[in-house]
């Protein structure tokens, strides 16, 4: 059965709009040095490298692993590309982590990224097919809808989008990582923004972000003669539905409740909002809060807005979520992902500086992505199982 | 099934804005002034085109060195009928040369005329465009003799 | 290691242009077939996990169609690689190794006639400093034949023997789309189409998919009298550029060739996935292979190059060849990037 | 690229341009033949019945194909079930900002399609009914731009009970 695995090193650039500074190797690389250097490995210590981005046609090139792969270390190593849309990041994490969870490596690095300035995503994801309408503006135009039905069958008071929106950016100027650092944010100044994709206003929305996320994960057998604090992983867990199915519950997928459930079940918890201390939650549109609280089944159903207008979702709140300034203040699309799973750790390593939840011991880290149809998540803990 | 599928022209066409880093740049802004810049490995041999690491190793490198805009052919394809995005219209030789003073032969194109004046060993030199701006394509190499 | 067996596999025609069907009908019948062959229904597989590419298809995210045609209902595990299905392949067998899955399922499809699949593999090339002069790749093999000829690493006659044996064998295959009866002395008498490569020293382009199920000892040995048993499964990364590896050799084979244990005993039968007469050569020689085995006995990807699923029929055609019995020990290829830069080896024993 | 001859070169612009002859498949071509004709075609899936539209070449909860048979003809009639009201630019989009996107499940039909409303900003809401504006006949093709938008129609809103389970 799976072989114990930990996070033994994080790398992350800054996020901004514009990395103009790197090129995409010199950026992937500043990511992964720092992870190295954190873990207290060199190139050679690696046995294997796990690329993860997002579309090819964000950047225009057809599997940049295959160029990109040297510039991480990976020459003369096995090296896997993983896409699955948005939950890449996550899935990216996971996949790495089971390279070591099956006794096939002892240590591996796994990096995500996105140079979201090379091109303009909103072009990449709503690429204009023959014999089709085009309305769909970028995935703002996708998810508007689905907040339109979570805000009418939650019963949710409408700001409840605003009070996750300030909360993310106040909590992104604690992260000096974090692309958007608005210094005078308010519920006034999100309430004022422009209306985009009603009912999601620009400063609920996402931005658009180059950067690099890296991780280096290991054995026990290697994890547990450190001396610092690794990040033990408790459970890992992806699930997949099609984008379209009669009956579909597009807001609620059934993927994200069962894909919590197994979760829950592999890391041995029972009651989420308890047993976990905090959480990292792909939220691109401020509302995706409240629904993902409810989809990883931390609130009940209808009822995930409450946490948000409770504070309980706030950094000095019971179950503080997106600490960094999450999705919402950093997204190099390809890394989002993988920046939840690396934030989780860096909590229960206690290394998040300046966002750090006191004493926070066991994490999640969760991604989404495509038609709301990817789920990827896991569990970390500063504790072995 | 009655009638074949439908079908339609779809065009993938973008600008794609690629920042450079310091490296990369280095090398480009030089590319505009007609010079050539390979990348010096520990072990002194010289990378052509430069890399901001060591391809085999992954350490970083950044002493760049300035290389001749000659060498020889080290591989060679004739192209008899250049699709519109290749760099030159009329029939053309993609070749691997290595520039003296490089350890390593890049991928580039020959304005050679015809097939014949191609050969495995043979010498070429580059052949700068009218306006430079900064790009592997600012130049193609010509036959040397 | 947990014992992983090959159980079950299915493949569409590989066609130049599949006019009609779009990537979900082609992957649907041959998904369906697999069922059918294996009796394993949806509930029975614990991972699924796809490769294929979004500018083949000239989309982003392409793939996620591919979710109809498994039906992911109730959700699924599942992933995807931007890679061949032999990747997707070794994913879920990693899945199988830590304990997450029994069974997995793995497929691959492309559609590539939509494209121009030489020009849009340019794509694949660093994007600074060899993509803005679009070499198409079978340019790009040509450079790499050349230097194999110009060092008498092997003759155009090797490499037309290769076209003859793998189109010949693929005379018994119901999916080659390139087959048939051909002579050396024929082929080195037709014209260059990339000097030294000829027509038929390049795969073809296909259409295609193929789809797989793998699973542990107790549901292998349920489905088949002899399961093809991965006993190694590696894959290596060289770097890409041209100036910086050995072109006339597959280091990347080698290495993963020796770390599943190739040599250690006779291979009766290889699948070799290298898209070019040359390559089959340096992969050949990358495995040690020699007389002792029959190579491609399926055609190979010679005889038919569904992108983004031959490596992982090249698995399912080695392994077909351990179910029937003719072969207690074959070994499968995949490849990736330009000039084999990445390869993967897949060892199936019968015992 | 560079402004000034003797500024650093930082940027590259690599253009890329592919071209490719797409295929809409068999089941997307029998349905866009039929918007052709000025007529919606769903196809209703063996195992449980429920009528996919638009049509497409398999149930993607069962993985079975529709069959010939298997298609049924519905309305251009159907009811909001969710929406979004758009003000930002797109490049791929030609519609004039701003435009309402929404989701519309066709009468008959148990999967909703995207399309735009062409409605007052404010009138618009969950439930409302709604028909297809088709262009002028001369000017059908087999693509779903023959509908130019949805346009409002005089009948009570479906009650949200009959549609939540589509949103």
């Amino acid at each position: 059965m799976a072989e114990l695995t930990a996070v033994v090193g994080i790398g992350q650039t800054k996020y901004q709009s514009k990395h103009l500074d790197h090129s995409m190797p010199s950026l992937v690389r500043v990511a992964a040095e720092k992870a190295l250097a954190d873990a207290d490995c060199t190139w050679a210590d690696i046995d294997a490298v796990i690329l993860g981005k997002a579309p090819d046609m964000f950047e225009g090139v057809m599997m940049p692993e295959l160029w990109l792969n040297d510039a991480i270390g990976g020459a003369y190593k096995p090296m896997l590309r993983v896409h699955t849309a948005g939950s890449v990041g996550g899935s990216t994490g996971i996949v790495a982590a089971s390279m070591v969870q099956s006794g096939i490596h002892e240590r591996v690095l796994c990096v995500a990224f996105e140079k979201q300035s090379e091109s303009n995503a909103t072009w990449a994801l709503s690429i204009s097919m023959p014999f089709s309408l085009a309305s769909v503006a970028g995935a703002g135009g996708y998810f508007a809808p689905l907040v339109r039905g979570y805000m009418r069958r939650s019963g949710a008071p409408e700001d409840t989008g605003i009070r996750v929106a300030v909360k993310d950016r106040q909590n992104a100027l604690k992260n000096p990582l974090a692309h958007l650092q608005l210094e005078d944010i308010s519920f006034d100044m999100v309430a004022n923004s422009p209306m985009l994709w009603d009912p999601i206003r620009y400063l609920e929305t996402c931005p658009s972000s180059d950067g690099a996320c890296a991780m280096v994960m290991e054995s026990e057998a290697l994890a547990s003669k450190r001396s610092n604090k690794v990040a033990w992983i408790h459970a890992t867990e992806m699930r997949s539905e099609p984008t379209q199915f009669s009956g579909r519950d597009q807001v609620m997928p059934q993927a994200t409740l069962d894909n919590s459930k197994a979760l829950y079940k592999k890391a041995g918890i029972t009651n989420p909002r308890k047993e976990l201390d905090c959480a990292e939650i792909y939220v691109p549109f401020s509302w995706f809060e409240p629904m993902w609280m409810e989809g990883m089944r931390i609130a009940p159903i209808n009822e995930g807005w409450k946490m948000t207008y409770e504070g309980a979702t706030a950094l000095d709140g019971d179950f503080p979520v997106n600490m960094s300034g999450g999705v919402l203040s950093s997204n190099p699309i390809g890394a989002s992902g993988l920046i939840r799973f690396a934030e989780a750790a860096r909590q229960v390593r206690g290394i998040a500086d300046a966002h750090q939840v006191d004493g926070a011991k066991k994490a999640l880290g969760h991604a989404y992505g495509g038609g709301s149809q990817y789920f990827s998540t896991w569990i970390v803990s500063s504790e072995k199982p | 099934m009655s009638e074949p599928s439908l079908t339609a022209p779809h065009q993938l066409s973008y600008t794609y804005k690629r920042s450079l880093g310091p490296v990369f740049s280095k090398f480009f802004t030089a590319l505009r002034d007609r010079k050539v810049l390979g990348m010096k490995r520990r072990d002194g041999t010289v990378l052509m085109p430069p890399k901001e690491y060591d391809p085999d190793t992954g350490e970083s490198l950044d002493e760049m060195v300035e290389l001749a805009d000659a060498g020889v052919v080290t591989s060679w394809v004739w192209v008899p009928k250049p699709r519109r995005q290749q760099p030159l219209t009329q029939p053309f030789a993609y070749a691997l040369v290595q520039l003296d003073g490089a350890d390593t032969a890049f991928l580039h194109a020959v304005d050679a005329g015809s097939e014949d004046k191609m050969s495995t060993g043979m010498r070429v030199k580059m052949r700068w465009a009218d306006e430079t701006i900064g790009a592997i394509t600012d130049f193609v190499f010509v036959p040397a003799e | 290691m947990r014992d992983v067996a090959v159980v079950g596999f299915t493949q569409s025609p590989s066609l130049r242009r599949e006019t009609d069907r779009n990537e979900v009908e082609i992957l649907i019948p041959v998904i369906q077939e697999l069922r059918a062959q294996t009796g394993i229904t949806n509930d029975e597989v614990d991972f699924v996990c796809s490769g294929s590419s979004d500018y083949l298809a000239g989309s982003s995210f392409a793939f996620i169609s591919g979710l109809d045609a498994v039906g992911a209902w109730p959700p699924i595990c599942e992933s995807h690689v931007e890679m061949d299905g032999a990747w997707a392949l070794y994913e879920a067998w990693v899945k199988i190794q830590m304990g997450y899955a029994d069974v997995a399922l793995v497929y691959g499809f492309g559609k590539p006639s939509m494209g121009d699949v030489p020009l849009t593999m340019a794509l694949q090339l660093d994007p600074y400093m060899m993509m803005p002069l679009w070499p198409d790749a079978i340019s790009v093999a040509a450079l790499q034949a050349r230097m194999g000829l110009d060092a008498g690493i092997y003759s155009e006659r090797d490499m037309a023997e290769r076209a003859v044996r793998d189109r010949g064998n693929a005379k018994s295959s119901d999916v080659a789309q390139v087959k048939g009866d051909f002579t050396v002395d024929g082929i080195l008498a037709d014209p260059y189409i990339a000097n030294p490569l000829r027509k038929h020293d390049c795969a073809p382009i296909s259409d295609g998919a193929s789809a797989m199920i793998i699973a542990t000892a107790d549901v292998a040995n349920r489905l088949q009298d002899r399961p093809a048993w991965i006993r190694g499964f590696e894959h290596i990364c060289e770097p890409m550029d041209f100036g910086v590896r050995d072109l006339n050799a597959s280091r990347s084979t080698e290495i993963a060739a020796e770390k599943a244990g190739v040599r250690s005993d006779k291979i009766d039968v290889a699948e070799l996935s290298a898209p070019f007469t040359h390559q089959q050569i340096l992969i050949e020689r990358a495995l040690g292979l020699d007389d002792a085995t029959n190579i491609n006995p399926s055609g190979g990807a010679l005889a038919g190059n569904p992108i983004m699923a031959v490596g992982l029929s090249r698995i399912g055609e080695a392994a077909k060849r351990v179910w029937d019995g003719s072969a207690d020990r074959a070994v499968a290829h995949a490849t990736s990037g330009p000039c084999l830069q990445q390869n993967l080896v897949c060892l199936l024993e019968g015992n | 690229m560079s402004d000034d001859k003797n500024d650093p070169v930082e940027i590259f612009r690599g253009h890329v341009e592919l071209d490719y002859q797409y295929t809409a498949g068999v089941s997307a071509s029998r349905f866009l033949r039929a918007v052709e004709q000025g007529k919606f075609l769903g196809q209703k899936c063996p195992v449980d019945g429920r009528v996919y539209f638009p049509s497409r070449g398999s149930c993607p909860m069962h993985a079975v194909p529709f069959g010939d048979d298997s298609t049924v003809e519905l309305p251009d009639k159907g009811t909001v079930v969710t929406y979004s009201i758009v003000r930002v630019p797109s490049e791929n989009i030609p519609l004039e900002l701003p435009y309402i996107t929404v989701q519309v499940l066709i009468d008959g039909a148990d999967t909703a399609l995207g399309h735009v409303l062409d409605a007052n900003l404010d009138d618009v809401r969950m439930g409302m009914r709604v028909q297809a504006k088709w262009k002028p006949k001369s000017e059908w093709t087999t693509s779903m731009a023959n509908i130019e938008y949805f346009v409002p129609i005089d009948e009570p809103d479906a009650d949200y009970e009959t549609y939540k389970e589509h949103i």
